[in-house]
C-alpha cells in the first residue's frame, strides 16, 4: 500500500501520523502538561504538513507556505510559553496538575 | 607557490578524493573534513588547557604543570589518560539512559557546530546559506544537554546548577544573536563565508574588519561578554563554583564522561572565539594587505588562540559575579546596548561616507553606555543582603 | 362634510322671489317662538301667531302684486329660486321655490282665510286653558301649508306635505284627554300615510326617471318638456306612461290628504278637534292642499293629451272625483251632526274640484278650490258660532228658531248655504257651473257630469234640511242659545262678503281668474254668457239647485221635528236612510278587511318571531354551550398533556447535555474531536470525484 | 520515497509515541525533543532550511527547555499518584484513531487533486528576509505585538505574589 503513494502523501501521512499520536496524548493523559506538549505535536504536525504542500506545491518561489510554518512556529512558541505559564499558576493554588481535579470551570 | 600552502589542505582533500569512484568523492570528501575537524580541535582543546594551566599559574606568580614532558606541555595527554582509566562511577539513584547520554549529546552538538566555520580560504566544511542560524541553532541545543546532566544526577546541587547554567546561558544567547545579527544586517547575508569576504577588502593597507567600525567595535565587546557567558568561563562561571555547588551539573559525572564534559565545554569555547574571529576580525583574512601571502587558515587560528589566551586572562583577573548580579547585567545592561547597537548600525547604514557618521555613532554608543552603567547599574551595587531561606 | 346650500337664483328672479321663503318662515319662527312660552302668556301667544300670519299676508299681496302686474304687461311671470339642498355622492338634491300664478293665487287664500280664522280662534278658544299650545300648532301648519304651495320641488312640497299631516294630527287630538279625539287624530294620521305612501312612490318614481324632482329648473325641470318626453317614452304597467303612472301615484297621495273616495274614512272622524281646526284644516287648506298638488303637477298627467283630449290619469281622476262627490252627499243627506254634515260637504265638493281639475284642466279646478275655501271656512265658522252659542251641543236635531237669537250668525251661515248649493250671484254657482260647462265638454264620456249634476242636488237637499233643522222652527234645546261675541262674527261677516263678490273674478264673461292662471289676456265680453252652450249649463244647474232647495224646504223648513222623532226621509225610505247613517259601513268594510288581515298578519309574525328565530337563536346557543365543553376537555387533558410532558422531556434533555458540561478539559477535546472527524468525513465523502 | 525519509519518520514517530506513552514526564519532554528534531530534519529534507534551522533554535532551544522547566516548577518529575493515563483513555484513543483514519482516507483519496513532484526550490535567506519585510510585514509586525504580549502575560501569570506564602 505504501509502495505507489506520491512523496507529498507520504509527508502528509506523517504528519497525519504525528497529529494523532499528539491528539492521543492530549486526550489521555491526566498531566497538564503533557497535554500541552501534545498539543505541540500536532502544532508541529500542521508545520509538516505546511512545508510539504510549499515544497510540492504550484508556486515553491512565493514562500507562502515557508512563511506560515515559520510563523505557526512563532506563535506556538508563545502559546506554549503562556499555556505553561497558566498551569504553573494553577499548580501554585491547586498544588496538581492532574487535569482531573482541575473542573471548577465545570456548568 | 603562496596559493598552494594557502589551499594545502583543499589540494590534499582533492588528491584523496581521487582515488575513489565519483559517486563516493563527495560521500568521501566530507568524511575527510569531518575527520580532520575531529582531530584538529581536541588537539587544540589539550592546547588550550595546557596554556590555561600555564598562563593560570605564571598570573598567579606560579610555575603551573612542569612535571609532566618538558616544561609541562605533555600534562594534557597525561589528564587524558588519567580521565580515561578512572573508574566511571553512575549514581544508582540516577537516571542511566539521560545520565549517559547527556554528554554525548552535548559533544555532538558542539561538533555540529563547526560545520559552518570558514577555516580558510573556501575551507568551510558546508557552506550554508543560512549558516549564522545554524550556528546559533546548535548553540541553542547544547543548554537541554546540560540541563539533562543535571537533572539525571538526581543530586540536589547538581539540579540547582544545572538551573543556574541554564537560565545564564538562555538569558546570553539573546545578547550575543543580537550583537551578531548586526554584523549580518551590515553584510546582507547570514553566510560566513560571505561575511569574511566582504571583510577582505583593504583601503590603505588596513582591512575592512568590522572591529575598525564604532558598532563593530561595541559589538565585538558585547558579544565577547555574552560568549563568555554562553560557555560558563570566568566571571560568569557561577555553576561550577566550585565553593559552593561541588561541580555544578557535573558533579556526579567521573571519568570519560566527565572529561567529556570537559572536551565539550572548551571546544565550544573555541567555536564560539572562532565565529567572534569570522564576524568581527575578519575570519581568515590578513590583518594588513601586505601579509596576503600568509596562508589563510593560519590566520583563522592565530585568532582563535588570541581570544583563547582573552577568556583565560580572564578566568585569572576576574571574580566570579553574583547570580542576580549576573541576570541583571544581562537583562538591563547588555541587552539594552546590543538593541541600541542595531539602530546605530541602521543609522550607520543611511548616514553617507565620511567623518560624521564616524562621530555621530560613536558618540550615541559612548553616551549610552555611560548612562547605562551609572544609572541602571548604582542601586544594583551595595544593597543590604536579603536571605531566603529554602523550604 | 359641511351642508353647504348655494342659493342657485335664477336669472332675472325679481326681490319679491327672493324673499319668497319668508313668507312660510315667519309662522313655522312663530310658532317656535309660542312654543318656547309658558300656559298663561296667551295673549303674547295670539298676537305672535296673527302678527307673523300677517306679515305673510302683506308679503303674499306684495308678490301677488307683481305677478298680477306681470300679467298685465302679458308677461307670465315664473320665477324659481334653487339651491342646492345637500350632496350625495355625485348627485345634487336641489330644493327652491316658485312664484308663479298658481302659486301667489294659494298663498293670498291661505293667508287670508287663515288669518280670519287665527282671529275667529282667540274668540272661540278664550275659555281653553291649552290656549298657547292651540296657536303653536296652528302658526306651525300654516306655515307648513304655506311652504307646500311655493315649493318648486316635489321633495320640499313632500316635506312640507308631511308637517301639514303632523300638525293636523295634533291639531285634531288637541283634547287629548278625549279618547275618541286621540283615536281620531291616529286614524286621520295612518290614512293619510297610505296616500303618502304612494306619493313618495311616484316620487321616488319620477326623481329616477327625469334625474330632478324640481318643477321647473330653466327647462330641466321634471315639469318641463324635456323630462316629460324622458317620461312619455318609458312605458309602465296596463299600457300607462311612466308620466301617466306617476302621476296617478301623486294623486293617490292627493288622494289621501283630499279625503277622496277609498282614503276619505278620516275626514268626518276629524272634526273631533276644535272647530276653528275644521274650518282652517278640513275646510280651506289642507284638503285644498291635494288639488294644489294635483294641479301642480298637472302637466305630468296631461303629458301626451291631444287637444282637447284626456289621459287616462285624468279619466281615472274625473271618475274618482265625480264618484267622490255623488258617494259623499248621500251619505251627508243622512247625518244628524252639524260639523259632519259639513265634513261630507267638504268630501263631495272636493270631489267636485278633482272632477273639475280631470276634466277642464287646472283653472277650472282651482277656482272652484278658491271659492269652496272661502264658503266652507264660512260655514265652519259658522257653525263654530252656532256651537259655541247652545253651549256645546252639536246634534242639529236638539237645535232649531236659532234665527232670532243668532241673527248675524244665521245671515252669514245661509250667504254661506246659498253660495255652497250654488245659487246663481253667488260664487259657487260660477265656480260649479264651470266645472259642469267643462264637463259638457269633456270628450271621453258624459257619465261624469251625469253624476256632478245629481250630486249638486243632493248638495242644495241636505244644506237647505241642515239650515231647516238649525235656524227655522222653535229652539229644541234646554239652555236658550246666545250670540258669540264681536271677534267671531265680524270673519263671518267678512267671508260672508267674499263669498258673495268672488264668483265675479270667474264668471264666463270676464273669465279673469282663468286668464290670470293661464296667463291669457282676458277682455270683458258680456255676450259670452249669452253663448248657447254657456247658457244651457248654467239653465241646467240653476234648475237643479232650484229642486233640491224645494224639495228640502218643503220637507224640513219649519217643522222642527222632535229630536227623538224619526227623520222625514227615514220614514219614507228606512232602508237606505239607515245605510247612510251608518255612512255606508265603509268603516265596517275596513276594520273587517284591513284591521282584520293586518291583525291576522301581526300573529302570524309573533308566532314566527317566537318560534322560529327564537328557536334557531336558541339552537346555536346551544350548539355553542356544546363546542365550549368539547373545546375545555380538549384543552385540560391534550394541550396541557401534551406541554407538561414536553417540558419534562426538555428538562431532562438539559440534564443530559449540563452533564456533558463537566469541567474536564479532556471531555470537552473529545467531543470537539469528534465533531471535527465526523464534518471532515461528511466534507471528504461528499467531495469525492 | 527516498530512505532517508522512511528512517526520520520512523525516529519522529518514535519520538512522539514515547513522548506520548512514557511514565516519567521529563523523559516524554525529552522525547519530544527527538520528535522536534526529526521534524527539523524532515523539514531539511523539504528543503526548507531557514525553518529547520528556525524549527532546531525554537523547539529545541527554547520550548524543550520551557516544558523541562514547567515539570521541574510543578514537581511533575515525582511519580503521579494516581495513574498516569484519565480513566476514559481508550475513548481518547478510539478518537485519535478515527481522526487518523480520516486524515488517511483524505490525503490517500485525494491523489488526484495533489500536485505531481516539482523541481528543487532553491531559497535563499535574502528572498525570505525581502519577503518577510514586503508582502508579510503586517503579520511579522502582529508577530511582534503578539510574542511580546506573551512574554509578558506568561511573567505576570507565572510569577511569585509578592506576599503569598511559597
Amino acid at each position: 500500500m505504501i509502495g505507489h503513494v506520491t512523496a507529498l502523501q507520504g509527508y502528509l501521512l506523517l504528519a497525519a501520523v504525528l497529529f494523532a499520536i499528539g491528539l492521543a496524548g492530549a486526550l489521555t493523559r491526566r498531566n497538564a502538561i503533557l497535554v500541552l506538549i501534545g498539543i505541540e505535536l500536532m502544532l508541529n504536525a500542521a508545520n509538516l504538513n505546511l512545508i510539504a504542500f510549499w515544497r510540492y506545491g504550484p508556486h515553491p518561489e512565493a514562500l507562502t507556505g515557508m512563511m506560515f510554518a515559520i510563523f505557526s512556529i512563532a506563535v506556538a512558541a508563545a502559546e506554549a510559553a503562556v499555556g505553561l505559564g497558566l498551569v504553573i499558576h494553577i499548580y501554585r493554588f491547586t498544588q496538581t496538575t492532574d487535569l482531573g481535579q482541575m473542573n471548577r470551570m465545570k456548568g | 607557490m603562496i596559493k598552494n600552502a594557502d589551499q594545502i589542505f583543499v589540494l590534499l582533500q582533492h588528491w584523496v578524493m581521487s582515488f575513489f569512484p565519483h559517486a563516493l568523492q563527495s560521500l568521501v570528501g566530507v568524511l575527510l573534513s569531518v575527520v580532520s575537524i575531529i582531530c584538529v580541535f581536541p588537539a587544540l582543546f589539550a592546547i588550550s588547557v595546557l596554556l590555561e594551566r600555564k598562563g593560570l599559574g605564571r598570573m598567579q606568580n606560579r610555575l603551573g604543570p612542569n612535571r609532566v614532558g618538558p616544561l609541562g606541555i605533555l600534562q594534557p595527554v597525561a589528564d587524558g589518560l588519567k580521565s580515561l582509566t578512572k573508574e566511571d562511577i553512575v549514581p544508582t539513584s540516577a537516571d542511566a539512559v539521560v545520565h549517559f547520554l547527556a554528554p554525548v549529546f552535548l559533544v555532538v552538538i558542539v561538533f555540529m557546530g563547526y560545520a559552518v566555520l570558514p577555516m580558510g580560504r573556501n575551507m568551510t566544511l558546508v557552506n550554508l546559506d543560512a549558516g549564522l542560524l545554524f550556528f546559533f541553532a546548535m548553540g541553542a541545543s547544547t543548554e537541554l544537554s546540560v540541563f539533562m546532566a543535571g537533572w539525571s544526577s538526581r543530586n540536589k546541587y547538581s539540579l540547582l546548577g544545572a538551573m543556574r547554567a541554564v537560565a545564564q546561558m538562555i538569558s546570553y544567547e539573546i545578547p550575543m544573536l543580537l550583537a551578531s545579527l548586526v554584523v549580518v544586517m551590515m553584510t546582507g547575508s547570514m553566510n560566513l563565508g560571505r561575511i569574511v569576504d566582504v571583510q577582505n577588502q583593504y583601503t590603505w593597507g588596513l582591512p575592512h574588519w568590522y572591529i575598525f567600525t564604532p558598532w563593530g567595535f561595541a559589538a565585538f565587546l558585547l558579544y565577547a561578554t555574552a560568549t563568555t557567558a554562553e560557555s560558563n568561563r570566568s566571571p560568569f562561571d557561577l555553576p561550577e563554583g566550585e565553593s559552593e555547588l561541588v561541580a555544578g551539573y557535573f558533579t556526579e559525572y567521573s571519568g570519560f564522561k566527565f572529561a567529556l564534559f570537559f572536551l565539550g565545554e572548551y571546544v565550544g569555547m573555541l567555536s564560539v572565539s572562532g565565529l567572534g574571529a569570522t564576524l568581527f576580525l575578519g575570519g581568515w583574512s590578513a590583518p594588513l594587505a601586505i601579509l596576503n601571502w600568509v596562508p589563510s587558515w593560519i590566520w583563522f587560528f592565530g585568532k582563535v588562540m588570541l581570544s583563547i589566551c582573552v577568556f583565560i586572562w580572564l578566568r585569572g583577573t576576574l571574580p566570579r559575579l553574583r547570580q542576580d548580579q549576573l541576570m541583571n547585567f544581562a537583562w538591563k545592561f547588555v541587552l539594552p546596548l546590543s538593541l541600541l547597537n542595531l539602530i546605530v548600525a541602521g543609522l550607520w547604514r543611511f548616514m553617507g561616507e565620511g567623518l560624521t557618521r564616524w562621530v555621530v555613532c560613536s558618540a550615541i554608543l559612548l553616551v549610552a553606555y555611560v548612562v547605562m552603567a551609572r544609572v541602571g547599574m548604582r542601586k544594583e551595587r551595595f544593597g543590604p543582603r536579603s536571605y531566603r531561606y529554602a523550604e | 362634510m359641511q351642508e353647504t346650500i348655494s342659493i342657485a337664483p335664477n336669472v332675472g328672479s325679481s326681490a319679491i322671489a327672493q324673499l319668497l321663503w319668508l313668507i312660510p318662515a315667519s309662522p313655522v319662527l312663530a310658532s317656535g317662538v309660542i312654543a318656547l312660552l309658558k300656559q298663561p302668556k296667551r295673549k303674547t301667544a295670539a298676537t305672535l301667531a296673527i302678527g307673523s300670519l300677517g306679515f305673510s299676508l302683506v308679503l303674499a299681496l306684495v308678490a301677488f302684486a307683481h305677478v298680477l302686474s306681470g300679467w298685465m304687461h302679458g308677461v307670465s311671470v315664473r320665477e324659481t329660486v334653487n339651491f342646492t339642498w345637500i350632496r350625495v355622492g355625485t348627485t345634487n338634491v336641489d330644493l327652491g321655490w316658485v312664484l308663479d300664478p298658481l302659486s301667489v293665487v294659494m298663498l293670498v287664500m291661505v293667508c287670508f282665510v287663515g288669518l280670519l280664522i287665527f282671529i275667529y280662534s282667540t274668540g272661540y278658544m278664550s275659555h281653553d286653558e291649552n290656549f298657547t299650545r292651540f296657536f303653536c300648532f296652528l302658526s306651525l301648519f300654516a306655515g307648513a301649508m304655506l311652504g307646500v304651495v311655493i315649493a318648486n320641488s316635489l321633495l320640499l312640497l313632500f316635506m312640507c306635505w308631511e308637517l301639514v299631516g303632523l300638525t293636523s294630527y295634533l291639531l285634531i287630538g288637541f283634547w287629548y284627554q278625549k279618547p275618541s279625539a286621540a283615536a281620531a287624530a291616529k286614524k286621520a294620521f295612518l290614512t293619510t300615510r297610505v296616500g303618502d305612501i304612494f306619493f313618495l312612490l311616484g316620487m321616488v318614481w319620477l326623481a329616477s326617471g327625469t334625474g330632478t324632482l324640481l318643477f321647473y329648473n330653466n327647462g330641466g325641470g321634471s315639469m318641463e318638456a324635456g323630462a316629460l318626453a324622458t317620461l312619455l317614452g318609458q312605458h309602465a304597467a296596463w299600457g300607462l306612461t311612466a308620466a301617466g303612472a306617476i302621476g296617478l301615484l301623486i294623486f293617490s297621495g292627493a288622494a289621501g290628504k283630499s279625503g277622496q273616495f277609498p282614503l276619505h274614512v278620516w275626514l268626518p272622524d276629524a272634526m273631533e278637534g276644535p272647530t276653528p281646526v275644521s274650518a282652517l284644516i278640513h275646510a280651506a287648506t289642507m284638503v285644498a292642499a291635494g288639488v294644489y298638488l294635483v294641479a301642480r303637477v298637472y302637466p305630468l298627467m296631461a303629458a301626451g293629451a291631444l287637444v282637447g283630449g284626456s289621459t287616462t290619469a285624468l279619466t281615472v281622476i274625473t271618475w274618482v272625483g265625480a264618484f267622490t262627490a255623488v258617494f259623499a252627499a248621500l251619505i251627508a243627506v243622512a247625518q244628524d251632526d252639524i260639523k259632519r254634515i259639513l265634513a261630507y260637504s267638504t268630501v263631495s265638493q272636493l270631489g267636485y274640484m278633482m272632477a273639475g281639475l280631470g276634466m277642464g284642466g287646472v283653472a277650472v279646478g282651482m277656482f272652484h278650490l278658491i271659492t269652496h275655501a272661502f264658503f266652507k271656512a264660512l260655514l265652519f265658522l259658522g257653525a263654530g258660532s252656532v256651537i259655541h252659542g247652545c253651549h256645546d251641543e252639536q246634534n242639529i236635531r236638539k237645535m232649531g228658531g236659532l234665527k232670532s237669537d243668532m241673527l248675524v250668525t244665521t245671515v252669514t251661515y245661509t250667504c254661506g248655504m246659498l253660495a255652497l248649493c250654488g245659487v246663481p250671484i253667488f260664487a259657487g254657482f260660477w265656480s260649479k257651473d264651470g266645472i259642469l260647462e267643462a264637463g259638457s265638454h269633456w270628450s271621453v264620456s258624459k257619465g261624469p257630469v251625469a253624476l256632478l249634476i245629481f250630486g249638486a242636488v243632493l248638495t242644495a237637499f241636505y244644506m237647505t234640511r241642515q239650515v231647516a233643522y238649525v235656524f227655522s222652527g222653535h229652539w229644541r234645546g234646554h239652555k236658550p242659545a246666545h250670540e258669540s261675541p264681536a271677534v267671531m262674527t265680524i270673519p263671518l261677516a267678512i267671508l260672508a262678503a267674499f263669498a258673495l263678490g268672488l264668483g265675479l273674478f270667474g264668471t264666463p264673461a270676464w273669465p279673469w281668474f282663468q286668464g290670470f292662471l293661464n296667463g291669457r289676456a282676458v277682455p270683458v265680453e258680456f255676450h259670452a254668457l249669452l253663448e248657447t252652450n254657456v247658457l244651457a249649463v248654467s239653465g241646467v244647474s240653476i234648475g237643479v239647485v232650484a229642486l233640491g232647495i224645494l224639495l228640502a224646504w218643503v220637507l224640513y223648513i219649519g217643522k222642527s221635528p222632535k229630536p227623538e222623532q224619526p227623520d222625514v226621509l227615514e220614514k219614507a225610505a228606512p232602508l237606505p236612510w239607515t245605510w247612510l247613517r251608518n255612512r255606508l259601513y265603509v268603516d265596517e268594510i275596513y276594520g273587517a278587511t284591513f284591521i282584520a288581515f293586518y291583525a291576522w298578519w301581526a300573529r302570524v309574525a309573533d308566532w314566527l318571531d317566537r318560534r322560529v328565530w327564537g328557536g334557531a337563536v336558541s339552537g346555536v346557543a346551544i350548539v355553542f354551550r356544546g363546542w365550549a365543553q368539547v373545546n375545555r376537555q380538549l384543552d385540560t387533558n391534550v394541550v396541557d398533556g401534551t406541554f407538561d410532558k414536553g417540558c419534562e422531556e426538555l428538562s431532562t434533555g438539559g440534564g443530559l447535555l449540563s452533564r456533558m458540561q463537566n469541567g474536564q478539559v479532556q471531555g470537552y477535546l473529545r467531543w470537539l474531536a469528534l465533531a471535527v472527524v465526523v464534518l471532515a468525513a461528511i466534507l471528504i465523502w461528499s467531495s469525492r470525484a | 520515497m527516498t530512505i532517508v525519509f522512511y528512517l526520520i519518520a520512523a525516529i519522529t514517530i518514535a519520538g512522539a509515541l514515547a513522548a506520548m506513552l512514557l511514565k516519567s514526564t521529563v523523559h516524554c519532554a525529552l522525547a519530544l525533543t527527538i520528535a522536534f528534531a526529526g521534524l527539523a530534519v524532515q523539514f531539511l529534507e523539504l528543503d526548507a532550511q531557514f525553518a529547520g534551522f528556525a524549527q532546531i533554535l525554537v523547539y529545541i532551544g527554547a520550548v524543550a527547555i520551557l516544558v523541562v522547566f514547567a515539570i521541574l516548577l510543578t514537581r511533575g518529575s515525582e511519580a503521579p499518584k494516581g495513574g498516569v493515563f484519565s480513566k476514559s483513555w481508550p475513548a481518547g484513543l478510539a478518537i485519535a484513531a478515527m481522526v487518523f483514519a480520516v486524515l488517511g482516507w483524505a490525503v490517500l483519496s485525494s491523489t488526484s487533486v495533489l500536485p505531481n513532484e516539482t523541481a528543487k526550490p532553491t531559497v535563499s535567506v535574502l528572498e525570505i528576509g525581502n519577503a518577510l519585510m514586503g508582502r508579510y510585514v503586517l503579520p511579522l509586525e502582529i508577530i511582534a505585538v503578539l510574542l511580546t504580549s506573551a512574554l509578558i502575560g506568561a511573567v505576570i501569570v507565572a510569577k511569585h505574589e509578592k506576599g503569598s506564602a511559597k
